[in-house]
């Protein structure tokens, strides 16, 4: 037996005048388990709260039901009032006769007969009604930031300047990413290198950012405000403690590896730094590349090392981290174009993947700035291809968004470094930014010829041995091109990391069908994923230039602010909960949870929701076959009560 | 005369309801033209069709009838264009209207009126086979399917009889279909004229009902695909050249002869290869000749090039420059064989023709790779000549 | 007297039940045949709800969700689509009519389309008559 | 025809291999009943137990109802006829048991029989299938070149009544339940333990077998193997009353079917329509 109190809003005449409101309460005290019910002209008024809190202790109710404006308007309020008195704030129904009854119906009659029903339903519902608690929790006030490119950069020193501690985490031995491996960038070609470097060396002053290069996630339990997270320390075989940054040793190795910084297209030291400006500047060992790794003796480098920093026997070491909110930036690869077997790139010398064509205009790059081929020789004519992947059912269907704008960023370098004759074989031209079409208009002056139309083939010459063939149609004059070029550079799909998915699986991240992370909200939530306090930036979530990158990596950071600048978070009381007893182990509830708070739990053999990272829709509960699932504040009983109540009048 | 065209959207709408959705689909990269064989040397372009049937314009007929429906642009379209269907319903719109080519109307009316596209008599069809070969019956594992071609093409019947003496070396329970059969329908439903296909089809279905045909042998990958994915029914169908290729493993045919180091090309067909993803039976069994080498054409397996047969192709005339078996035989040429091995009857009659009008039979013969293992298995079919079915 | 059927409304509280709401303050009238019960969302909504309320004497269901791709919860109105959808089929092929249920996408911004939608529906309801065949009373005479 | 003596051989035959070899710790196949036509399901445990396995035409029972009767990991050799192998793959995928755990004994059938009314079921409940969808080790040969008849043909007949004939139709039927739940004991998707209609919180209907509760229980029931029934027929077969429960749940898997271009058991790798969506998802649906 319940002991519940109705009280009715008058609303000066909002309700009243389409309502009989005395009508109403006369009503609810015929109504089940109601010991009190009255109107009032203004319930949400200081008299009207009064009138509740004193009618709560003197006929010790314990539900209430203010039949008023929407919830959405006063229902905070009450909640607090009936709390304050000494009730849980569950135990309140709200019955919205303004909103839904009086404001939408003209006739008293009518208004007065809807209202009933509502009210009816409402003390169906009421009845039971369960007292919930929320929970208060601290907040770790670090942020972790994974992936330590232009985003991961920016959003590190943003975050580290408001004062909060924050955790880069980079799996290679750098920082910088792909930024660092350009030579210029559009539209401004202003030089990528200037404006990147003094980035990455305030990230490694900035007594607020713990960097942390060579390392992996392996790990990441709890939630928002309390994420724990397990970080692998790959063995560099050099203790960075010791090393001064000599670099004596990358000297003496006659280890070769393949120098990823220069794309492949040339060697590097086993034990070596990946480029001059790398931060930070200390080297590690290439197991795959080391001589003594490899054959059982060598350690030249152990030799001269004068701070005895060489450590063969160094292992993976774990490292343990708490933050508050987290930061993904994992950034972006090139797609693989050899599958693609009529570009022939990998079968032909002269065609190269646009990072790789990045490298040969960079001056620290393998030919020290010089376009040349690989034979050495300067090319005559070139070809650059765009939408290879990209666009394309077959491969990627995204427009991977930047390819027409560093082609043109291409062609006009080729033009300052070569006396080649540049063609661009095109699809649209797709030039949507800040002074991007300027920049197209500029390239067309340069005398780029543009022909529009895909690339069928590229194939070595018959007569020219050593030249290449590009054919396509030029869909303008509808005439098949076959043109004798001696350099192809291809714009390969940018697609996420090869390990996005992994990423995704650590992190709770969805992630869309190649991999690109998923964001809670295309429009308004761009930077939040499903995963209560983490962040995304960059090109993980989409391809996208610089410039929209750093802006992502600013917002993301005062994303990960509004978490941790908070001392304690309260968590969502109307979680769900599983009652283990009727749980048929369907896994229904873990498939659909766009939050991933149901666990299957194998030993058990039933499902378990983590209620921190449950957000209430009761989703898993319409789901459940067996009804295990209880939605709390919103449960099979209670709903199908009100229905019951609704349609009894 | 005015230069301006309006859009007939009418006329897009009918191709659409004919079967050519795709057509919205297409964006004009221009990628199918740049991997079409046909447009570095004829003026069919499949991109502009596309084009022309997505507005409707006028002047589509001039070059719809280009496209031989070898699906390399199919294979590498970006956006999934599905551009055989659209060439096929822009046909049946086009020639639903009496559009159809002097060229191509013999066969079509063969068809209509004897159920083969060789104006062969249909009570002949089974002539080749000299009553030595069984018809039939429901116990048999598998029925031979005869295609039209090589019923009647005088070429092509020794593909026939090759096959049948193949199929009894490897004592196999099999028969040919009666002459209640009549053409798979292949080519008709390329040209466009799906009314035709549609009662050709039947005619045969009820003749595989009737006779509970539950395995097939076919030697024409047209009338493979066709049976695979028009006809709407699992039949258990192989072509010829897998069968071989797992009798020879099983060593149920052991190949003898020695060719004595002769070097074989093998062209893919494309209905074989592209359509239906098979490349390396026929190539196992050419493996398997004693004293073969085979040997490459540089445009190979998902990248071969179309011999211009498909799609009705077979029956066009096309002008010297302007056929790609020209080329094909050229590019056999370049690779020093001395046999250009296809599976298809329709590849071995372009083929054919091209060495004949390019004068180089005395360097290069087209032969099936079935009639390569029945020489090498030393069986010789070509005693007595000079009773070839009749032409009428 | 006119027959006044009683329709279930179930509403998502963030689109559907926010759009009510707009409907109200905007003050657009529309018949009180339909009464809604609010969830968090469309998700929510069990299919036995739906069947359990035409047992109950409901004339009409009409639920309300956020626009596919709106969702508050980002993807339960997928979801619930297609086992709304299924629904409607097990409804339709047991023999009621098939007017009688409907899903709506209601955004918290369109309370003319609330409006709209409860006018046409409670007339589609009055032109369908009362609901007989699941409700339980009816059953039970029968039987 | 399907050699039924060639099958039940084979079957003994691998049964007794996969258990000497200990690579499953039972076999779940059919064993003799007290007459031909009513053989029982039946679970070899030991090399003893082969010699009572059998396979004939009235072999109906879909063996995968019984694979979650194990403990999780156990392994199993299962016989499998068509429709038992999508009962299985649909299992699968709800990861009630794992694939690797199981050897799946394929039966290509033709020629399966109603034990009560003798009439060949072949097209009516099996999809359409003759073949196993997916087997380890096939105990027959495939069976090919049987005309294709949809499996949802029979319901044309229902699909053209007007609504007011289907309720009565389905009324009758209904009102014939006796609530003895062998529908749900039959069915190889019925494992949820609790079942909703035993359950006092929510109390989701009557449990009397009266019309609404009937009613209830069946409505709700079609929902919950929407999109998971794969046509076996079994809880037809197995309902006292003769309730063609089989023709409601072909409804609900050919609406699913088209709707979401994708039939229950078919491939490991689906996920449950239901518990599944995609953003192409047309609003179609609902109309």
């Amino acid at each position: 037996m319940s002991r519940i109190g109705v009280f009715v809003c008058h609303c000066g005449l909002n309700i009243a005048k389409t309502i009989r409101v005395s009508e109403l309460a006369e009503f609810a005290s015929t109504l089940p388990d109601v010991v009190v019910a009255r109107d009032y002209r203004f319930m949400c008024s200081t008299p009207g709260q009064e009138m509740i809190a004193n009618d709560i202790k003197e006929h010790r109710l314990d539900r209430v039901i203010v039949t008023a404006c929407s919830p959405l308007m006063h229902e905070h309020t009450f909640r607090k009032v009936i709390e304050k008195a000494g009730l849980n704030q569950y135990m309140l129904t709200i019955v919205n006769i303004r909103e839904q009854v009086s404001w939408v119906t003209s006739d008293i009659e009518e208004g007065t007969a809807k209202a009933k029903a509502l009210l009816n339903g409402a003390v169906y519902r009421a009845r039971l009604l369960a007292p919930l608690s929320s929970r208060v929790i601290d907040v770790n006030s670090g942020v972790m930031i994974v992936g330590g490119g232009i985003a991961g950069i920016q959003a590190a020193l943003e975050l580290a300047n408001t004062g909060k501690k924050v955790y880069l985490v980079e799996k290679n031995s750098t920082i910088g990413g792909h930024m660092a491996q350009f030579d210029k960038t559009f539209p401004t070609l202003d030089c990528s290198a200037c404006i990147l470097t003094p980035k990455m060396d305030a990230v490694l002053q900035h007594p607020n950012i713990t960097l942390m290069t060579y390392c992996e996630i392996s790990e990441v339990k709890g939630f928002v405000g309390n994420f724990d997270i397990k970080v692998r320390q790959k063995a560099r075989y050099v203790n960075h403690d010791k090393c001064n940054a000599c670099l004596a040793c990358t000297e003496k190795c006659p280890g070769k590896g393949i120098s990823e910084w220069d794309e492949g297209l040339v060697k590097r030291k086993a034990i070596h730094i990946p480029f001059p400006q790398a931060v930070p500047q200390k080297p590690v060992i290439d197991r795959d590349a080391c001589t003594y790794f490899l054959k059982g003796k060598c350690r030249l480098c152990e030799k001269v090392c004068e701070q005895k920093a060489i450590d063969f026997e160094q292992q993976d070491t774990f490292i343990d981290v708490k933050v508050g909110a987290v930061i993904v930036a994992t950034g972006y690869n090139l797609m693989d174009t050899s599958p693609l077997v009529q570009y022939g790139y990998g079968k032909y010398p002269g065609v190269y993947s646009a990072l790789e064509a990045e490298r040969l205009f960079n001056s620290a790059g393998p030919t020290s700035g010089k376009v040349t081929l690989r034979d050495g020789k300067e090319p005559q004519a070139i070809a650059i291809l765009h939408c290879i992947g990209s666009r394309d059912k077959n491969n990627y269907e995204h427009c991977s968004r930047v390819c027409c704008m560093y082609s043109l960023k291409f062609a006009h370098l080729f033009k300052e470094k070569t006396s080649a004759d540049v063609y661009q074989f095109y699809i649209d031209i797709r030039a949507a930014g800040k002074g991007y079409e300027e920049f197209y208009n500029r390239i067309i002056e340069e005398d780029v010829k543009f022909i529009r139309g895909k690339v069928a083939r590229v194939a070595e010459s018959s007569d020219e041995p050593g030249r290449l063939i590009v054919e396509a149609e030029d869909t303008i004059t509808g005439k098949f091109v076959q043109l004798p070029v001696d350099m192809v550079v291809l714009s390969p799909a940018m697609i996420p990391r090869e390990d996005s998915k992994e990423v995704g699986r650590l992190f709770n991240l969805s992630t869309d069908k190649h991999g690109f992370f998923m964001e809670r909200h295309p429009k308004l939530a761009p930077l939040s994923t499903m995963s209560e306090g983490i962040f995304i930036a960059g090109t993980c979530q989409s391809p996208k230039d610089i410039p929209d990158t750093v802006a992502q990596a600013n917002g993301a950071a005062a994303e990960a602010l509004t978490i941790v600048s908070r001392e304690k978070m309260e968590l969502e009381a109307t979680t769900a909960m599983v009652n283990p007893a009727s749980c048929c182990g369907c896994q229904n509830c873990v498939r659909v949870c766009p939050y991933g708070a149901p666990l299957f739990n194998y030993e058990k053999g039933v499902s378990e929701i983590n209620e921190a990272l449950c957000k209430g829709c009761g989703l898993c509960a319409s789901v459940c076959p067996t009804s295990a699932i209880i939605a709390r504040h919103f449960t099979n009983e209670q709903v199908l009560a009100e229905i019951e109540g609704l349609m009894e009048f | 005369m005015s230069q301006a065209v309006t859009p007939y959207l009418e006329m897009s709408q009918a191709i659409i309801e004919a079967g050519g959705e795709a057509l919205k689909k297409c964006y004009q990269c221009g990628t199918c033209s740049g991997t079409c064989p046909w447009t570095p040397i004829t003026n069919f372009n499949i991109r502009k069709l596309v084009r022309y049937g997505q507005l409707g314009f006028d002047g589509i007929e001039d070059f719809m009838w280009g496209c031989s429906t070898c699906k390399f642009c199919v294979d590498r379209c970006p956006r999934g264009v599905e551009l055989i269907d659209i060439v096929t319903a822009i046909r049946n719109v086009y020639s639903g209207g009496g559009m159809l080519p002097q060229s191509l109307r013999s066969f079509v009316g063969s068809l209509a009126a004897r159920g083969n596209p060789w104006s062969g008599d249909p009570a002949k069809r089974n002539d080749w086979a000299k009553e030595k070969y069984p018809l039939y019956k429901k116990e048999m594992e598998y029925l031979f399917w005869t295609c039209c071609t090589i019923c009647y093409d005088p070429r092509n019947t020794r593909l026939a009889r090759a096959t049948a003496e193949l199929l009894n070396q490897a004592a196999l329970s099999w028969g040919i279909p009666s002459i209640d059969v009549n053409c798979c329908g292949e080519s008709v439903r390329k040209v466009g004229d799906l009314e035709l296909f549609e009662r050709l089809k039947n005619t045969n279905l009820n003749y595989f009902q009737a006779n509970s045909v539950a395995k097939m042998i076919t030697v024409s990958p047209h009338c493979l695909v066709t049976f695979k994915k028009e006809y709407g029914e699992d039949y258990n169908i192989v072509h010829f050249s897998e069968l071989l290729a797992s009798l020879i493993k099983e060593g149920k045919l052991k190949p003898k002869k020695d060719f004595g180091g002769i070097k074989v090309t093998y062209h893919d067909p494309c209905y074989l290869g592209r359509h239906s993803g098979i490349y390396d039976a026929p190539r196992d069994v050419i493996k398997s000749l004693p004293g073969v080498e085979l040997v490459e054409m540089k445009r190979n397996r998902e990248q071969s090039m179309c011999c211009g047969g498909g799609g009705g192709g077979l029956w066009m005339e096309k002008l010297k420059g302007e056929r790609l078996s020209d080329l094909r035989v050229e590019e056999a040429l370049a690779t020093g064989a001395n046999v250009l091995a296809t599976a298809c009857p329709y590849c071995i009659t372009m083929f054919e023709d091209s060495i004949r009008t390019l004068n180089v039979d005395d360097k290069i013969v087209v032969k099936d790779v079935t009639e390569l293992l029945l020489e090498s298995l030393e069986i010789n079919i070509d005693e007595p000549v000079g009773d070839m079915c009749e032409i009428v | 007297m006119s027959f006044e059927p009683k329709i279930l409304g179930i509403a998502c509280n963030w689109c559907t039940y926010t759009g009510a709401d707009l409907a109200g303050t905007t003050r657009l009238h529309y018949p009180p045949n339909v009464r809604v019960v609010r969830v968090m969302c469309s998700s929510r909504i069990n299919p036995s709800f739906i069947f359990r309320a035409f047992q109950l004497g409901a004339d009409g269901v009409l639920v309300g969700g956020c626009h596919p791709g709106d969702c508050h919860y980002n993807t339960g109105n997928l979801y619930a689509r297609r086992r709304l959808a299924v629904t409607k089929k097990i409804l339709e092929f047991a023999g009621l009519e098939p007017g009688r249920f409907r899903v709506e996408w209601i955004s918290a911004s369109e309370g003319n389309k609330f409006a709209e939608v409860v006018q046409e529906f409670t007339a589609q309801i009055k032109e369908l008559g009362p609901q007989q065949k699941l409700k339980i009373d009816e059953l039970q005479e029968k039987a | 025809m399907t050699d039924f003596r060639q099958i039940e051989n084979n079957l003994k035959k691998e049964a007794k291999r996969l258990l000497e070899a200990g690579e499953v710790a039972v076999v779940l196949a059919y064993g003799r009943g007290y007459d031909e036509k009513h053989p029982m399901p039946f679970a070899a445990k030991t090399i003893a137990d082969v010699e009572s396995l059998v396979f004939n035409e009235y072999c109906n029972f879909n063996m995968a109802s019984y694979l979650m009767r194990y403990p999780w990991g156990t392994k199993i050799a299962i016989a499998a006829k068509a429709a038992d192998s999508r009962a299985i793959i649909q299992l699968v995928q709800e990861e009630k048991v794992r694939r690797e755990d199981l050897v799946i004994l394929g039966i290509p059938a033709y020629g399966m029989k109603n034990q009560k009314t003798n009439e060949v079921v072949d097209s009516k409940t099996t999809g359409g299938l003759y073949n196993p969808v997916i087997y380890d080790i096939l105990l027959g040969e495939e069976i090919h070149g049987q005309k294709i008849v949809s499996p949802y043909e029979v319901l044309a007949e229902y699909e053209a009544m007007d609504k007011e004939e289907r309720w009565a139709f389905w009324k009758s039927q209904m009102d014939k339940c006796i609530r003895c739940y062998a529908c749900r004991k039959a069915c190889p998707m019925c494992y949820c333990d609790p079942c909703f209609i035993d359950q006092n919180k929510p109390r989701w209907a009557d449990k009397a077998p009266q019309s609404p509760g009937n009613m209830m229980y069946h409505l709700t029931r079609f929902h919950h193997l929407a999109g998971r029934c794969i046509d076996c027929g079994e809880c037809s077969r197995a309902c006292p009353v003769d309730i063609p429960l089989y023709l409601f749940h072909k409804k609900v898997a050919k609406e699913c079917e088209e709707m979401f271009g994708q039939a229950a058991g078919m491939k490991l790798e689906d996920k449950p329509v239901l518990v599944d969506f995609r953003v192409e998802d047309s609003d179609k649906i609902l109309e």
